[in-house]
């Protein structure tokens, strides 16, 4: 079994017929969709659904899912399958709690990193030089991790000062930066609740608001990997060993170092996921991860194995976690918005005739909207679902055309071609 | 320009790896301008100037040409890679040498004569000196190898070396300048084109008379078998892929396809079988109707399937003989018992004893895993499944692709006994010769249409090729 | 430190008197164990000071996490076995499994610290140790209340069970009876059996900082580990919290936020250990429930950083009407 | 070379052996590096074991670690991945246990009752994997996503479902909070063992019966072939007449079935209700013990046997100051030498295998080597 996985016969995208939207198209869609946002928050008084708050906590939840994804992006794009994301993120956030509290946040972060990396190590090692299925690896890794973890973390944090069997000492926190004036400037503006006006200054608000560095570090990372993957020699190389390793092989291009760079890049930027969670939030705790690593393995695969997409899977994911955990309120306005989503869906699928998602998402969209109408609150256990259920709405009821690398998952030997 | 010919498996892709660098010699030595060298890797071996174009396409076909072409010596700009200029000198290559690769399209969007093309521009965008092609005419017709030893010669007359493998020894007498006939891994002649007749040649490589298709005495009778009306066919991308298509097969009878690859018949078995979703027309077999039934249906109401690619559609290659020998007979006995829920594995097992002695497949018993199996042992095998429990219509594309003379020749009679106990065979083949000699009628297939009809005891190849490639439309 | 951990030196049963003569005391912990800085931590406490006190032995046991029943009580058993009398199971979840130990070894005593399920986890020889965090949380949710400038406070609880609903009802009704128009916001960080919410700050942070953008000033942080995050985003946003548990003002790991924390409901588990362990010595073991109340002095409002001194009478008052059963605590939604 | 020779038997021998070595030695490092001696630790693992109430709740866990592992292999034999088992148990778990607690079933049989429970969990782990699979050939939604977000749903929704006001049931005193008790009608005897206070679970004999069905299906069955074609070449599949998407979906329907059944032994041989401390997790053990296992129905055994004594004896080594995460540690490492084993002797085999073959092709056939 490999997680390259079955395509079930189902349609993946027809190879050359890129319909690129150009990014004029994008602006347009994302002010439409801010629009839909913004007359539900009119409506229904649920200021939180745009507000620099909600906006400023979904960045700050989506980062280590990000990254956690961009780690499955590039050993994917290497053609390795790294479900052991969760394993390194573990190993990241202990090391920028063993580190972070003795010599600093930055250097907690470095070494999270770092060990992040050494789990993506003997990741290589076993999938690429041993051969052993990418999932096996995977999964032993993230077993293992979080018992090591706790082994280190008794052993050196248990008699540290502010520090536990299962936690860290305090680790301090990185620089924010806000732009001046701007900030308050904004937040004038959100005030006023205006239609579409205040969302977009709530948004810009959140975005420009007590920027974490370590935020930014990740923004520059998203980027920087489009940039690497696609733009120049080492990442033409990279991809090349997850499309066609027989090729790259031969023509020369050393398949084994590049699987190793990448899946240890892999695991550095998981580590660093893990790191920036645990210098976000004061410390290394056992269990901190809390299945982020996963989410950011979903996030990478609803991205369509692209840093944009990934981005935008980890964004969705983060604004719905930071709603859901930032009041129930606003969750209850979000079943009228999925339900004017899933009309306006129906709307669009209904113009390509197709009737049969159509006409689920005129029940799906009548259902939230009936529920939204008939209840002053979601049940607050159901509310912790959100994130979920609407990553999975939008992935059931958006075209999906999966682009997997197509080498992804197999077994590379060397001179098999 | 040095051409090497031997039977398969005589070990002449694994002589041209180790020249490569893909494999390391046990003993001996490789000398390049009198200066003996030793190579790891394939970099090596292209940094000392030699290119190699292998048996089975090296391309990733996710990528652009540009960037097949350009990976692993990429121009760069600073950090980047500098796409215009190897856009530029790629443009410069494929203008010189009559290319014609877009350096921009999908490597997923080329047939194959361009992405033979394109292998070769890799290896000449790296200014190689020497180079091998493995079996480089193997999927290309008549007009588009004329081409490509157009070319050759072009490259050699500016003074590069060129070493090429070819089942098809017409072709080696006419452009090699040395031969080399290597069987079971040792050189046994080494000959001049001048000296030796294709049977000659022949005779080297395997010590036994070159096999001839031909079918002998007309079996075809007037019960039809399959009739297709106005089949057509649309692509995952909406493109149509194959228009009203009519044709009728008769029992006993074998309708060849003749047509550059891509053209369709892939997408044309594909659809009889069941693969793929028919946009129109009606596909009948015995006079009942097909168009929807599944893929099993079929199989069950009597059609078989030689693939194309055997490794893909026709075996799983970690499963043992009789594992293989079940698949696509899930059905039927001998593989199954108890109306068909479960499997009779004693009756698998005798019936591949069966298949392996009558067809002569080549491997120490019949619980080893079909991959370790060569290539032709493996087409045997698939044959001989796909002919046991008496099928009424055949779908084989490529039957004989990259199998040795000798199973060549037994996969032929194998057919044409089966034909004469009424079975009707829809044949696909690269080989012209094979078609020409092993069909009752000849259709050619192009751009996703029947263009042309011929009756194959007067038609030539060159004729054939003509139609294939557009150039004879209209004749009938 | 086990000195006989080989297996077969079980004592035979019945040998023992009542009291005996060199107490070997066995603690078995929920999962999180010692070092969680919080309810395990405590009950950590209240064994440590016991053996300082009196050089008894000790064996301190942990429960993983996802295990199943069987495996609470192999772990009591295993204790048992080897001699430790009395053992003390910490966490509701061994209810099931104390119940059958201390059937089968009738001259040991148990105790359970928070729970008393009649007909599971009672009999002669268990002391069922619970608290009545309900009215602990009153106090602090008067506190709350008293300190919030704009009528709003909010609850954050780590996991949503039944126990931590406790403190929730606690809260709501003290904020209540102090200002009876306030807002009471609360929110639980995951729903079980996903128990990340008592170990993931970055989601009390966020939890909090949405209080705090809905109108709250005071929000109470019922949620563990989590509770660092709460208490960052309290002092980002010059807001205040209240801990739970310990008094987590004086927590080294909190010291950085310790400024907002203007007090803490501490659950005194230690207490309630400690005390087991002296009557079992004492020969003095009571089989039952024994409610840690207010009265009991089981939980208490913590004083340290004297950032309640100005309401401190008031607080007497509650509690005052609270010990004297004038004021009935709810303890359920 | 036959089915059962000398050679075969030995290869297939060696892995194991090899890959149990090597755990130890890497697991002893690690013990000996932090001061533990190694031939301690593993004297005080076996002697655990030997202890009759260890072994039950040994044989127990592993219980409930092969169904989860059969429900994960399953999917594997098709390349399909269901991280979802998880919340396909605990879903029907907990309404398994609210439909079995339930009073209006007391009139009926013992054995109607406890039927009745098993099809009701087998239905909704099916139902809550089948979602998923519909998803896949529907919508071409990749099933390791939705199981994921499948998992944390169905935690909401057990959530919201125990609640008093809703299948839960409150007892006053306990900070617990359950579904109804199963009375004595609905639940599966055990087996007693001597010297264990704790029984063999009854429904072992379910699970027996589960990794037979696996084997027959996989191996004696249309069905089964068609599942392993599928996951062996997914194109040759089709082309021999295998409907991928009803694979597809039959499959998650049967995983998510038996994955229904993970906590039927735990619930209806010990805890009789379904309450907080209802074990979590296990979908995700039934992973590591399927790759263990190979996806194979004897091999799971072994493998969910071992994992079940190595987490039965963390209490033993907890009391005697070895630090339980190594029992984690170990398992981990075992996994993974224990593949790297099976691998380097899968390479070896293969290599032989090429040279007979090689050998085959170069003689010319003689009737023993076709009746070989
Ligand atoms: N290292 C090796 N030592 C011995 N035999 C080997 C080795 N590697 C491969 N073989 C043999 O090679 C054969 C498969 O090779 P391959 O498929 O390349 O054959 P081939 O020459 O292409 O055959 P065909 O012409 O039938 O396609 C098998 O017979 C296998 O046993
Ligand atoms: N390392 C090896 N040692 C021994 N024999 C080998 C080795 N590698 C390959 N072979 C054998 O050499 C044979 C030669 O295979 P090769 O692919 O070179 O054949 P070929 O002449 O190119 O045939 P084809 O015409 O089918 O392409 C294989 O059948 C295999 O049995
Ligand atoms: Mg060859
Ligand atoms: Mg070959």
């Amino acid at each position: 079994m490999s997680a390259g996985g079955l395509s079930a016969g189902v349609e993946v995208a027809p190879a050359g017929a890129k319909r690129r939207l150009s990014p004029m198209i994008y602006l347009y869609l994302a002010v439409a969709a801010l629009a839909v946002v913004s007359l539900v928050r009119v409506l229904t008084g649920a200021n939180d659904l745009t507000s620099s708050g909600t906006v400023a906590a979904a960045l700050t939840a989506a980062v280590p899912i990000a990254l956690a994804g961009l780690g499955g992006l590039w050993s994917e794009r290497a053609g390795v399958v790294n479900i052991g994301l969760e394993g390194m993120m573990v190993l990241g956030t202990w090391g920028a709690g063993f580190a972070g509290y003795q010599w600093g946040p930055w250097v907690g972060v470095l070494a999270g990193v770092a060990l992040g990396a050494v789990g993506g190590l003997i990741h290589a090692v076993a999938t690429v030089t041993f051969g052993v299925d990418h999932i096996i690896s995977g999964v032993a890794i993230t077993l293992v991790a979080p018992g090591l973890t706790l082994f280190l973390a008794k052993l050196y944090f248990a008699k540290a000062p502010g520090g536990g069997q299962k936690q860290s000492p305090p680790v301090a926190d990185v620089q924010k930066v806000s732009i001046p004036g701007l900030s308050s400037l904004l937040g004038d503006l959100e005030q006023k609740h205006w239609f579409l006006v205040s969302d977009v200054a709530g948004l810009l608000r959140g975005l420009t608001t007590g920027l974490s560095l370590l935020t930014l570090l990740a923004v520059l990372l998203l980027v920087g990997t489009a940039y690497v993957l696609w733009k120049t020699p080492f990442g033409l190389r990279l991809r090349s060993c997850g499309e066609a390793p027989h090729a790259a092989e031969s023509l020369g291009v050393n398949v084994i170092k590049y699987k190793y760079s990448a899946i240890i890049a892999s695991g550095a930027f998981a580590g660093l996921g893990g790191a920036i969670l645990a210098v976000s939030s004061g410390q290394f705790r056992d269990g901190q991860t809390g299945g982020r690593g996963y989410i950011g393995l979903a996030s990478m695969i609803f991205g369509n194995w692209r840093p944009g997409g990934l981005a935008a899977g980890a964004g969705l994911f983060g604004y719905t976690d930071a709603m859901q955990l930032r009041g129930e309120e606003s969750v209850h306005a979000l079943l009228l918005l999925l339900g004017l989503a899933l009309l306006v869906l129906a709307f669009i699928q209904l113009r390509a005739k197709r009737f049969a998602v159509a006409s689920v998402a005129v029940v799906l969209g009548a259902a939230f909207i009936l529920w939204f109408a008939t209840t002053d609150k979601a049940p607050p256990e159901l509310v912790t679902a959100a994130p979920y259920v609407v990553t999975l709405l939008v992935l059931s009821l958006a075209a999906q055309r999966l682009r997997v690398p197509k080498y992804v998952g197999q077994i590379f030997r060397r001179g098999e071609g | 320009m040095h051409a090497l010919v031997g039977e398969n498996g005589a070990g002449k892709s694994t002589l041209m790896k180790t020249l490569y660098g893909m494999h390391r010699p046990d003993e001996g030595t490789i000398t390049i301008d009198g200066a003996e060298v030793t190579f790891h890797n394939p970099a090596d071996a292209i940094a000392a100037g030699i290119g190699m174009v292998h048996q089975h396409f090296m391309l990733a076909d996710n990528f652009t040409v540009l960037e097949n072409v350009v990976l692993g010596t990429e121009p760069k700009t600073g950090m980047s890679l500098d796409f215009k200029a190897a856009r530029a000198k790629i443009k410069e290559i494929s203008a010189r040498y009559g290319l014609g690769v877009d350096p921009d399209s999908l490597v997923d969007n080329l047939g194959v004569g361009e992405r033979q093309r394109v292998e070769i521009l890799k290896v000449l965008y790296r200014g190689a000196r020497i180079l091998i092609l493995d079996e480089p005419t193997a999927v290309l017709v008549p007009q588009e190898v004329d081409e490509l030893f157009g070319n050759l010669r072009d490259l050699k007359a500016e003074g590069l070396t060129i070493l090429f493998i070819s089942h098809k020894l017409d072709e080696v007498l006419s452009v090699a300048d040395d031969i080399t006939v290597i069987r079971r891994g040792t050189t046994v002649a080494s000959v001049e084109p001048g000296e030796v007749t294709a049977r000659q040649l022949a005779e080297l490589m395997v010590g036994s008379a070159l096999p001839v298709p031909e079918l002998r005495e007309s079996t075809v009778t007037t019960t039809p078998v399959l009739e297709v009306s106005g089949l057509s066919v649309t692509g995952s991308d909406g493109r149509t892929v194959l228009s009203d298509m009519s044709f009728t097969i008769h029992a006993g009878e074998v309708l060849g396809i003749a047509g550059v690859e891509g053209n369709g018949q892939a997408e044309l078995v594909e659809a009889l079988m069941g693969i793929r979703p028919l946009a129109g027309g009606r596909v009948s077999l015995q006079g009942k109707d097909l168009a929807k039934e599944s893929t099993r249906d079929r199989r069950d109401a009597g059609m078989a399937y030689v693939p194309e690619d055997r490794h893909r559609q026709g075996l799983l290659l970690e499963g043992t003989l009789w594992e293989n020998r079940i698949l696509g007979h899930q059905t039927k006995a001998p593989s199954v018992k108890a109306g068909g829920l479960l499997l009779d594995r004693k009756g698998a097992r005798e019936d591949t004893e069966r298949i392996v002695k009558d067809y002569d497949v080549r491997t120490p018993g019949i619980e080893v895993a079909i991959a370790s199996l060569s290539g032709g042992n493996q087409q045997k095998l698939i044959i001989g499944r796909e002919m046991s429990g008496n099928p009424v219509l055949l779908l084989a594309s490529h039957p004989t692709r990259g199998v040795d003379v000798g199973a060549q020749a037994a996969i032929w009679e194998h057919i044409r006994r089966a034909r004469a106990e009424h079975l009707a065979v829809l044949m696909i083949s690269a080989d012209l010769d094979e078609l020409i000699g092993m069909s009752d009628r000849l259709a050619v297939i192009l751009r996703g249409k029947l263009v042309a009809e011929y009756d194959p005891k007067s038609v030539t190849p060159e004729e054939l090729g003509s139609a294939m490639t557009g150039a004879g439309e209209g004749v009938s | 430190s086990g000195s006989d951990t080989g297996s077969g030196s079980t004592p035979a049963p019945g040998n023992g008197s009542g009291a005996p003569a060199s107490v070997k005391v066995g603690l078995a912990y929920d999962i999180g164990g010692r070092g969680d800085q919080s309810f395990n931590d405590s009950a950590a406490r209240g064994l440590d000071k016991a053996k300082a006190e009196s050089g008894i032995e000790v064996k301190e046991l942990e429960a993983a996490a996802g295990e199943t029943d069987a495996q609470k009580e192999d772990r009591l058993r295993t204790l048992a076995e080897q001699g430790y009398n009395p053992i003390i199971a910490i966490g509701f979840a061994y209810q099931g499994a104390v119940g059958k130990v201390a059937k089968d070894n009738p001259n040991v005593k148990f105790a359970i610290v928070d729970d008393f399920t009649p007909g599971t986890d009672d009999g002669a020889n268990i002391a069922n140790l619970t608290f009545a965090e309900n009215e602990g949380s009153f106090l602090v949710g008067v506190a709350a209340a008293l300190k919030s400038k704009t009528g709003n406070v909010g609850f954050i609880g780590g996991v949503n069970t039944p126990l931590i609903q406790k403190f929730e009802v606690g809260f709501a009704a003290g904020a209540k009876a102090a200002k009876p128009g306030i807002t009471v916001q609360s929110k639980y960080l995951t729903q079980p059996p996903d128990f990340t919410g008592f170990n993931d700050p970055a989601k009390g942070e966020t939890a909090a900082n949405g209080q705090f953008d809905q109108g709250a000033d005071v929000v109470y942080a019922a949620a563990g580990g989590s509770g660092s995050g709460v208490f960052k985003a309290a002092k980002a946003k010059n807001k205040l919290g209240i801990g739970v548990d310990s008094d987590q003002y004086n927590l080294p790991a909190l010291a950085d936020v310790k400024d907002v924390i203007i007090t803490s409901m501490i659950k005194k588990v230690d207490l309630a250990v400690y005390d087991f362990i002296k009557s079992v010595k004492d020969g003095k073991f009571q089989a039952g429930n024994k409610v840690y109340d207010l009265k009991a002095g089981g939980v208490e409002y913590a004083t340290s950083g004297g950032k309640i001194d100005d309401i401190k009478t008031q607080l007497e008052d509650y509690k005052t009407k609270i010990t004297s059963g004038e004021i009935k605590v709810p303890a359920t939604k | 070379m036959g089915r059962f020779s000398v050679r075969s038997i030995s290869l297939g021998l060696a892995a194991p052996v090899a890959a149990l070595v090597f755990a130890l030695l890497v697991c002893s490092l690690i013990l000996a590096g932090t001061g533990h001696p190694p031939i301690d630790v593993l004297d005080q693992m076996v002697k655990s074991v030997q202890r009759p109430r260890t072994l039950v709740n040994s044989i127990n866990s592993a219980t409930t670690y092969y169904l989860s592992a059969v429900a994960v292999a399953i999917g594997f034999r098709m390349r399909l991945f269901n991280i979802g088992v998880d919340g396909q148990y605990r879903l029907a778990a907990m309404l398994a246990a609210a439909f079995a607690g339930s009073s209006f079933l007391s009139g009926m049989p013992s054995f109607v009752r406890i039927l009745l429970t098993l099809i009701a969990a087998m239905a909704v782990g099916a139902i809550w994997a089948g979602i998923a699979g519909f998803l896949k050939v529907t919508r071409g939604v990749s099933e390791v996503i939705s199981t994921i977000m499948l998992n944390a749903i169905s935690t909401a929704i057990v959530a919201y479902l125990l609640n008093a006001d809703r299948l839960a049931v409150k007892v006053a005193g306990s900070n617990n909070i359950g579904t109804a008790t199963i009375t004595e009608g609905g639940r599966v005897p055990g087996f007693a063992y001597t010297g264990s206070s704790s029984k063999i679970f009854g429904l072992i004999i379910l699970a027996a019966l589960v990794g037979f069905l696996y084997w027959f299906m996989l191996n004696r069955t249309r069905f089964g072939f068609d599942l392993k074609a599928t996951g062996l070449s997914e194109s040759a599949a089709v082309a021999s007449g295998v409907n991928v998407k009803k694979m597809v979906l039959a499959s998650m329907l049967i995983s998510g079935a038996i994955a229904g059944l993970v906590g039927m032994p735990q619930l209806l041989g010990s805890s009789y209700s379904y309450a907080l401390d209802f074990p979590a997790g296990l979908g995700f053990t039934g992973i590591a013990i399927a790759l263990l296992g190979r996806n194979h129905p004897v091999g799971m055994a072994f493998a969910a046997f071992l994992w079940g004594v190595l987490d039965q004896s963390s209490n033993v080594l907890d009391i005697s100051g070895v630090p339980k995460e190594i029992v984690v540690i170990m398992q981990g490492i075992i996994v993974l030498s224990v593949v790297i084993a099976y691998e380097l002797v899968r390479r070896y085999r293969l290599k032989l295998e090429q040279r007979d073959v090689g050998r085959a092709l170069g003689t010319t056939k003689t009737a023993a080597e076709v009746s070989a």
